[in-house]
């Protein structure tokens, strides 16, 4: 390969060698330049199914929006902070209830309008009056009407409520071109428009869409965002097994891969030409106990299983992961390190079981997991290896997702156990707290079923509590009620895991929705 | 002057899982020019088999020839290569089937079948076609086509020209072994083995096909071997008939004689069981018992089992073969005893 | 014949309109909760029952069937609860890539599985016939999507002779759309290079798809190879005199590839419904893919839709089938 | 005077048996078809009790013995959760099989239920059921089973289910085909001609006779409904964990090529072995015992 | 005993592939009958419609026009109870031996079929049909040890005697004889022809005997009808109808008879 003239390499010979699948291991990954243009390549498993930006969901689409979207307030860095998009600058109310934003003047949709402060008031009333996608993070503190434009370049937000981590859910509300939107409005809304089409201010615009294949962005030339990279595009190619998208990482075929397990980042070690990214984040991975129904709604019960488990193969299956401490991620705002948690014990196990109806075991109990999710199936297996020594059995149902969310409805259709992820979009403690323990999310998958007055009351004081000593005494006193009150199996923090050609430049690793990858501040 | 077709003291025997079965012991058989010989017999005597063997069809294996000679003009096809075993298929020796259905393929039409043979004949004869040796591709093929028009319109099926290009199944029964006979004829053989060409068909047809057939003899100076069950189509067309018996001829002759004083008890038999004008009802007689096994037949004379007049004797060894007059030959001891006593 | 032709045409009238009424019975008798999925895990009840609402899922079934029946009259094949598109757009981008990939591979399997059946039959019982048997029942026996695996362990992830899967460089865009076939486009494109791209793309799932079918295509050749050469105008033809190459290459051939013919028309139909495992392992962007999301996330239309276009093309495909046997066949043309 | 009939009919028996034994034997590859499923048999019937680690067939696992390589311990490695892998691919075996087996059971009895009755009513009944077979195969039968099967949720009986909805069509176009051929017989219009009742033709002479295809087909389609197992376990809606199916295995094992290849080459090769025993015996049958297919 | 009035049969139209063939003729206004205790000739060709007259007959079919009387009953007004009994009454013996026997029932099971089925009129127990079965073997030159033989181990002319056995097994009085012998070896058809002349005696059975063979027609049969594409073309007693043939068919058919052997030796 290193005989090829790099320089005089033409589409001609890269199709050749592209073809060939090249017989080297190494793949120049500088070919790609060769090909006329800087365009980034990102493995991903997931397809992007939607990308309107007020009901998209999920890190595929996350990384689409963010690319050709642009909203208020970006975040960046480790640990993240809120940082310019649209708005130049941004004051907040002593009370924590109004933000005003001053939008920057340069910005400019693709179409090479100006993006107005009408079009944030419209962007966040569509998003609200849709209800669906991210609005979910805002609902009850912004109001439709709370949502002003003080003049062309300048909005103000009057919440409801004041919100500890409002600036760390607005970079998931993207800015859509109302103009644009308006005259496709379609009878819906624009939601057949927009799913398919994009109405931006963001660095790229869609250049090629073939769903379930590839999404090719081309770097937009109204692109009124500074300091950028030298991308001239990028694609998200879908390519559904881990270990395909590990191989291409190390042939050069792909730049980034996104969703690689921990075996791929261990086969990876060492491979020339690939950085590998091992980074902690917010995500936790835990199993939740039906504590509403069933045999697990006797505590005993949970502790009995809480202690049976084998978290040390937990810990094993999970490759590059480290065990939680309580219900919060470890590091975050208020986490407490030193909480007395659950560890295998089977003395204690028993003694707990012992306290149950059934104290020789001999129940069956039932655990779901998620069709498709491996780390999911894992943890079921160690679940039923662990149960064993308590002569508990254990009936794993895989589930495709929309029936277990359908089954999420009632304790009486939610399994006694079952593990899920809770990505953190925003990294406060609220994300979690709130999403996962607070009744007002009971029938949801995030919190099935899991309700008690009291940590209501602290999560909530939490929430709308803008002063951060106060907040961490409040997420303290949370996070050892929980542990008491034994709702989950606290599981691992699995590390972030990216794999990049060393090609790429000017990656800087934060850690929410760290695979949506923003590709504006790259180069290769 | 040798025989046309000279069969000496044939024997095959077929191979089964139930061991090897002596289909064919000592069959001989001489064809002259311008002979209809009939070869008779019941189901499974070997009357096939013996045609068959002419051509060399009898696949080998299961069949496996433990001796004797089928002279063709003098020469033994039993040693003779594949290739040129087919230089002597359809030019030396014609054959016809029995179903005229089954016997054209289907797929293509009768022009280009004709024309396949004629040409494949022409390839050892150039003389068929008439043409001189080196002519073109273009017209060798119009040759065999004007070839297969006159050959259509010599057995007699009308508008030959335009019924080239039929297939097979716009034909009738009986135009369709007028077609098979063409297709046997086209080569100009001296030997047509034609083997149960009228069962298939009524009785109508089946007249007019052997009517043909003696058309076609006279016509083209030829020897034929007639097989068939039916003694009544070898007393309507044959000049000389063969009877089987279990793989062996036990009577030939003139069939003059044959039919009028049939000597082998077999023979007598045959004709007994047929119901002609003569026999009143309820006066036919049949042969009681079945064909022996061929795998272990019964020694000597195999109709020996079910002969009224079997003795002794005629388990010992081969019957052997007398004249009874010019060219009428018959197998069976009993009956030279009679005869000269 | 045109009539003929006409008429199997407007029977596939009532075959479309059987095949909906059975996926849709299935779909909506089975348990499932498709609109929760597509609402996102975020909905709230009275947010799934709006969306089910939109799709008119809360109707009843007739008038589900009705509504999109009557879509389906205009090209509509309905949208995908997930994605939210036009089920039609999605299909005209997959299915080029599905065809190209049946195609290639029933061609495969028919230029090796026709000769290599007819010379099994002309070697019959000798060490050629044997070992095509033995390799053909081997082939039939290996699952595809195995046999793609070892392939990809193989050629891709050992040897790295060929791609790992995927239709072509994704860098590139594919040859200019004529037929969907990207290599058939490049040709006409008159671009070699993206030929033979294409080509190295497409050589790892073709071969993986057609194995099976060309061990099909082979055994059922050499089988009525071998019932032909049983037939009595075959021994009526070497009695004749005719060379044993005319007889195999004009008298047989011709007559056993129109008993291969069917097998070959139904392998069609077993090829697109089985896309879905081979598309599976090598990321081949086709109706297979498509289908599996779609199945596994409950989505209907898109479910419905794909095995509506197989259904199709499978019958129409029976439809060329017997046209080409009448072509070949005199007695039924004439009939 | 009984004595003798008796002796005979035995003599006939034996002697019909002796030689469809012969015609059977003589076929090399049917007598190594019948030893690999012989060998199949033998693993469902005490494969997990000759599971080197059994409790790995009951979910235990050993995480500290992550994707160990083939070795004397574990002759095909381990797995992702440090499971012996011959000891839930010989585990696998009863499942593959049963299911097969289940499958074919439920396809033919629908089958010969539908079929039958279409091919010896024939008239409209023939035309209804038809007309729904031919449907039925027109859609896809991997899809449909997948969608049946995903929308069933996971599990061996619903598995079963879902593949055998879509297995009878072509029983029922057989068995059709051969009762319409078989109506035809003489001996059938025999029968009726002495007044036989139309279920006595159809239970006495007609089904008898159309035995042999079937159990053909049954034979040569059991590889295939084993096959069509495991592409349900591999696109991931087969049967629960820790049920160790083969084609589950594979599917999970993908995602560890080419590094830890032997997760998926040994449960990918035990299922092609089977199905391969099950065709090559299943060919030997067809020789044996339908003759009309015989080469 | 049996008359037949005016029968027509028209086959539908039938949807081919490639298209639609017309309505066939297959009887055209056919009326026979047939005596009590004599034997009824009919010749024709292939493809001349014997087979359906049959079929009629055994009301396997039914007739597009015209009726079939049966000891002067109308068989198409007969109850399905009468319809069975008729039965009983009526035997068949098919052309094909090797077809006509079903290959995975015993000869005991075969003969014995018709005695189980109309067990209700010949009120026969298991043993007595056993029994029965044996006799019926017996009269048809068969010994009763081949009750329990399969049909594949028999000759033709065997298996055409156990296809007469089971057809005289429920006591008909009219025997169709469809072809008989023409799949047999002229020395077993001979023998099989004596068996049915000798059976008609013992057994004083009507017979309606189809064949193409005017041979085996004019050696068994009283009198005889020639049918060609459907129509009757000349019926009357055999000898009249062989010596003084009234219709041109008639005369050709005669004419294209192979001659008889014997003769050909004196010619």
């Amino acid at each position: 390969m290193s005989t090829i003239d790099l320089k005089t390499l033409s589409r001609r010979s890269f199709l050749a060698l592209s073809g060939a699948g090249l017989a080297a291991a190494s793949f120049p990954q500088d070919l790609f330049a060769q090909s006329g243009r800087n365009i980034l390549i990102i493995a991903s498993t997931q397809d992007i199914p939607n990308y309107d930006p007020h009901t998209a969901t999920g890190y595929s689409a996350s990384f689409f929006l963010r690319n050709t979207y642009e909203p208020l307030v970006r975040v960046a860095g480790n640990p993240p902070e809120p940082v310019p998009g649209l708005a130049e600058s941004w004051e907040v109310s002593e009370d924590g209830k109004t933000y005003t934003f001053a939008l920057n003047p340069a910005a400019v949709f693709h179409d090479g309008s100006p993006v107005t402060a009408e079009d944030v008031v419209f962007s966040y009333q569509r998003a609200l009056r849709l209800a669906r996608g991210n609005s979910w993070m805002i609902r009850g503190i912004v109001e439709p009407e709370g949502v002003t434009a003080v003049d062309a370049h300048t909005v103000r937000f009057d919440l409801a409520t004041p919100f500890a981590a409002f600036l760390q859910v607005i970079p998931w509300i993207f800015i859509a071109s109302k103009a644009i939107a308006e005259a496709n409005e379609g009878g819906d809304d624009s939601t057949t428009y927009l799913q398919a089409n994009v109405a931006g201010s963001g660095p790229f615009k869609l250049r090629r869409a073939e769903a379930g294949a590839l999404y090719q962005l081309q770097r937009a030339d109204t692109a009124w965002q500074t300091g950028g990279g030298n991308l001239d595009g990028v694609i998200w190619q879908i390519v559904r097994e881990s270990s395909t998208q590990r191989l291409m990482l190390q042939r050069g075929e792909v730049h980034i891969s996104v969703d690689l397990t921990s075996e791929d980042m261990d086969a990876l070690d060492g491979a020339p030409g690939v950085v590998r990214v091992i980074e902690p984040e917010y995500r936790t991975f835990s199993i939740k106990m039906n504590t509403e129904h069933g045999p697990m709604a006797d505590i005993n019960m949970r502790k009995a299983v809480a202690y049976a488990m084998n978290y040390q193969a937990m810990r094993d299956a999970s490759g590059y992961a480290e065990l939680m401490t309580g219900p919060l991620p470890n590091g975050i705002l208020g986490h407490n390190p030193d909480l007395e948690v659950y560890r295998t014990d089977l003395d204690r196990a028993r003694e707990h079981l012992a306290m149950t109806d059934t104290p020789e075991g001999g129940i069956t109990l039932r655990m779901v997991h998620v069709n498709g999710l491996e780390q999911q199936r894992r943890w079921a297996l160690i679940m039923l290896d662990s149960l064993q020594a308590l002569n508990i059995q254990l009936d794993i149902t895989p589930m495709n997702w929309p029936d277990m969310v359908a089954a999420c409805q009632s304790p009486e259709t939610f399994p006694d156990l079952f593990p899920v992820y809770q990505t953190a979009n925003y990294g406060d403690p609220d994300n979690i707290a709130y999403a996962a323990y607070h009744s007002s999310r009971n029938g949801g998958w995030q919190n099935a079923v899991y309700h008690n007055p009291e940590a209501d009351a602290l999560i909530e004081a939490g929430r709308t509590e803008i002063d951060p000593a106060r907040r961490v005494e409040i997420y303290g006193q949370l996070q050892e009620l929980l542990v008491a009150d034994c709702p989950d199996i606290f599981g691992v923090l699995e590390k972030r895991r990216l794999g990049m050609r060393d090609a790429v430049q000017g990656f800087a690793f934060t850690p929410v929705a760290s695979n949506a990858i923003e590709a504006w501040p790259l180069s290769l | 002057m040798t025989a046309l077709l000279d069969i000496r003291d044939l024997h095959l025997s077929m191979h089964s899982f139930e061991g090897a079965a002596k289909v064919l012991s000592g069959v001989s058989l001489s064809v002259e020019k311008r002979q209809i010989w009939g070869l008779v017999g019941e189901t499974g005597c070997g009357k096939s088999l013996t045609g068959l063997s002419v051509s060399r069809l009898v696949r080998t294996p299961p069949a496996e020839y433990t001796g004797g000679q089928i002279l063709l003009d003098g020469t033994d096809v039993l040693g003779l290569s594949e290739p040129q075993m087919r230089a002597l298929r359809g030019r030396r020796v014609g054959m016809i089937f029995q179903d005229p259905t089954t016997n054209l393929n289907p797929a293509f039409r009768i022009g280009t079948q004709l024309m396949d043979v004629a040409l494949a004949a022409a390839k050892h004869d150039p003389a068929i076609l008439g043409l001189q040796p080196g002519a073109g591709r273009r017209a060798r093929k119009q040759a065999a086509r004007k070839l297969a028009i006159a050959m259509l319109t010599e057995v007699g099926i009308p508008a030959a020209e335009s019924r080239l290009d039929d297939y097979p199944h716009q034909f009738s029964g009986g135009m369709r072994q007028r077609v098979l006979i063409a297709m046997a004829l086209i080569g100009r053989p001296d030997l047509l083995i034609a083997d149960e060409p009228t069962t298939a068909l009524d009785v109508s047809v089946q007249a007019q096909i052997l009517t043909l057939l003696k058309q076609m003899v006279a016509a083209h100076d030829m020897g034929v071997v007639l097989i068939t069950h039916n003694l009544g189509v070898v007393a309507q067309t044959c000049t000389h008939v063969a009877v089987m018996y279990a793989g062996t001829i036990v009577e030939k002759g003139p069939i003059e004689a044959v039919l009028a004083d049939p000597a082998h008890p077999y023979t007598q038999a045959l004709l007994r069981a047929i119901p002609d004008r003569s026999v009143k009802r309820g006066q036919l007689q049949g042969l009681a018992g079945a064909v022996p096994n061929l795998i272990h037949p019964p020694p000597g004379c195999r109709f020996a089992p079910r002969c009224a007049l079997a003795r002794p004797s005629c388990l010992e060894g081969p019957p052997p073969v007398h004249t009874r007059a010019p060219d009428h030959a018959v197998a069976c001891p009993v009956v030279k005893e009679v005869q000269n006593a | 014949m045109l009539r003929f032709i006409l008429r199997r045409i407007l029977l596939i009238l009532p075959v479309l309109i059987g095949m909906t009424i059975i996926m849709f019975v299935i779909a909506r008798v089975l348990p499932g909760d498709p609109v929760g999925l597509a609402a996102g895990p975020n909905a709230t009840r009275a947010e799934i029952e709006a969306l089910a609402r939109e799709f008119g899922l809360d109707q009843p079934l007739w008038v589900q069937y009705w509504t999109y029946l009557s879509g389906l009259v205009q090209g509509d094949f309905g949208t995908s609860l997930f994605s939210r598109r036009p089920v039609a757009t999605d299909l005209a981008a997959y299915l080029p890539a599905t065809l190209e990939l049946v195609f290639s591979a029933l061609l495969l399997a028919i230029l090796v599985g026709i000769p290599a059946g007819l010379m099994a039959a002309v070697w019959r019982n000798k060490w050629p016939d044997y070992l095509s048997n033995i390799l053909s029942v081997a082939a039939i026996s290996m699952p595809r999507f195995f046999l793609g695996l070892l392939l990809q362990l193989c050629f891709a992830m050992w040897l790295m002779w060929l791609p790992l899967g995927g239709r072509f460089p994704i860098i590139f865009d594919p040859p200019p759309g004529v037929t969907g076939f990207y290599t058939i486009d490049s040709i006409i494109a008159g671009d070699w290079d993206s030929f033979w791209t294409a080509l190295r793309y497409l050589a790892l799932p073709a071969i993986a798809m057609s194995l099976s079918p060309l061990a099909t295509i082979l055994r059922m050749m050499r089988a009525s190879t071998i019932e032909v050469m049983h037939q009595d105008y075959v021994t009526t033809a070497r009695a004749l005199g005719l060379s044993p190459r005319l007889i195999v290459f004009k008298y047989v051939l011709r007559n056993a590839i129109s008993s291969s013919l069917t097998v070959i028309g139904l392998y069609f139909g077993w090829l697109l419904g089985g896309t879905v495992l081979v598309e599976t392992v090598f990321d081949w962007p086709g109706i297979g893919l498509y289908a599996t999301s779609a199945i596994v996330s409950q989505d209907f239309m898109p479910v419905v839709s794909v095995a509506l276009v197989i259904g199709v093309l499978f019958v129409t495909a029976n439809i060329v089938i017997d046209v080409l046997y009448g072509l070949i066949n005199p007695k039924v043309r004439y009939q | 005077m009984t004595d003798v009939p008796q002796d005979s009919r035995r003599s006939a028996r034996a002697e019909a048996s002796r030689r469809a034994f012969y015609r059977f034997r003589q076929s090399r590859l049917s007598m190594v078809g019948a030893t690999m499923v012989a060998v199949v048999v033998f693993f469902t019937l005490f494969g997990n009790l000759l599971a080197p680690y059994p409790e790995h067939v009951r979910g235990g696992l050993n995480t500290a013995e992550r994707f160990q390589a083939p070795s004397l311990a574990h002759p095909f490695g381990t797995n992702e959760l440090g499971q012996d892998v011959l000891s839930l691919v010989m585990a696998g075996t009863p499942v593959s099989v049963a299911a097969g087996f289940a499958v074919v059971l439920i396809g033919t009895v629908l089958g010969v239920v539908v079929g039958a009755l279409a091919g010896f009513n024939g008239g409209w009944i023939d035309d209804v059921l038809m007309r729904f077979s031919d449907l039925m195969l027109t859609i896809p039968s991997l899809i449909l089973a997948m969608a049946v099967a995903a929308a069933l949720g996971p599990g061996f009986v619903n598995m079963i289910i879902a593949i055998a909805l879509s297995w009878w069509p072509g029983y029922a176009r057989l068995v059709r085909g051969e009762v319409l051929q078989a109506r035809e017989e003489v001996y059938v219009a025999a029968a009726r001609a002495i007044g036989a009742s139309p279920a006595r033709v159809l239970f006495r002479h007609i089904l008898p006779n159309i035995v042999s295809p079937i159990i053909v087909k049954m034979s040569l389609d059991m590889g295939f409904a084993i096959l069509t197992v495991a592409a349900l376990g591999f696109i991931g809606i087969g049967v629960r964990p820790p049920t160790p199916e083969w084609g589950t295995l594979l599917s999970i094992a993908r995602n560890y090529m080419p590094d830890f290849w032997w997760t998926a080459v040994f449960p990918g090769m035990a299922m092609f072995l089977a199905v391969f025993g099950f065709n090559l015996l299943g060919d030997g049958l067809r020789d044996v015992l339908d003759p009309r297919a015989r080469r | 005993m049996l008359e037949i009035e005016n029968v027509s049969r028209v086959f539908a139209e039938r949807k081919g592939m490639f298209g639609t063939s017309p309505g066939v003729r297959a009887l055209h206004e056919v009326s026979l009958s047939v005596r009590k205790g004599e034997s009824f000739g009919l010749v024709g060709e292939s493809g001349s419609g014997k087979t359906t007259l049959t079929r009629q007959i055994l009301r396997l079919d039914t007739p597009t026009s015209g009726r079939i009387l049966f000891e002067g009953e109308d068989m198409a007004r007969l109850s399905p109870a009468a319809l069975r009994a008729l039965r009983a009454k009526v035997q068949i013996v098919f052309q094909d031996p090797y077809a006509s026997l079903n290959p995975r029932m015993s000869v005991h099971d075969i003969v014995t079929e018709p005695m189980l089925i109309h067990r209700g009129i010949l009120g026969l127990n298991r043993q007595q049909r056993t029994d029965r079965a044996a006799e019926l073997l017996d009269l048809v030159g068969l010994g009763p040890q081949h009750l329990y033989r399969h049909p594949h181990e028999f000759s033709g002319g065997q298996r055409q005697r156990i296809c007469i056995a089971r057809a005289l097994a429920p006591g008909p009085s009219l025997v169709l004889l469809d072809e008989p012998t023409s799949a047999l070896d002229v020395s077993v058809q001979a023998q099989v022809l004596n068996l049915l002349i000798e059976l008609q005696q013992r057994l004083g059975l009507t017979y309606f005997f189809i064949s193409h063979d005017l041979g085996v027609i004019r050696y068994l049969c009283d009198r005889v009808a020639l049918i060609y594409r459907g129509e009757i073309k000349e019926q009357g007693e055999t000898q009249r109808l062989f010596d003084a043939p009234e219709s041109d068919y008639t005369r050709s058919l005669l004419a294209a008879m192979p001659p008889d052997v014997r003769r050909v030796a004196g010619r």
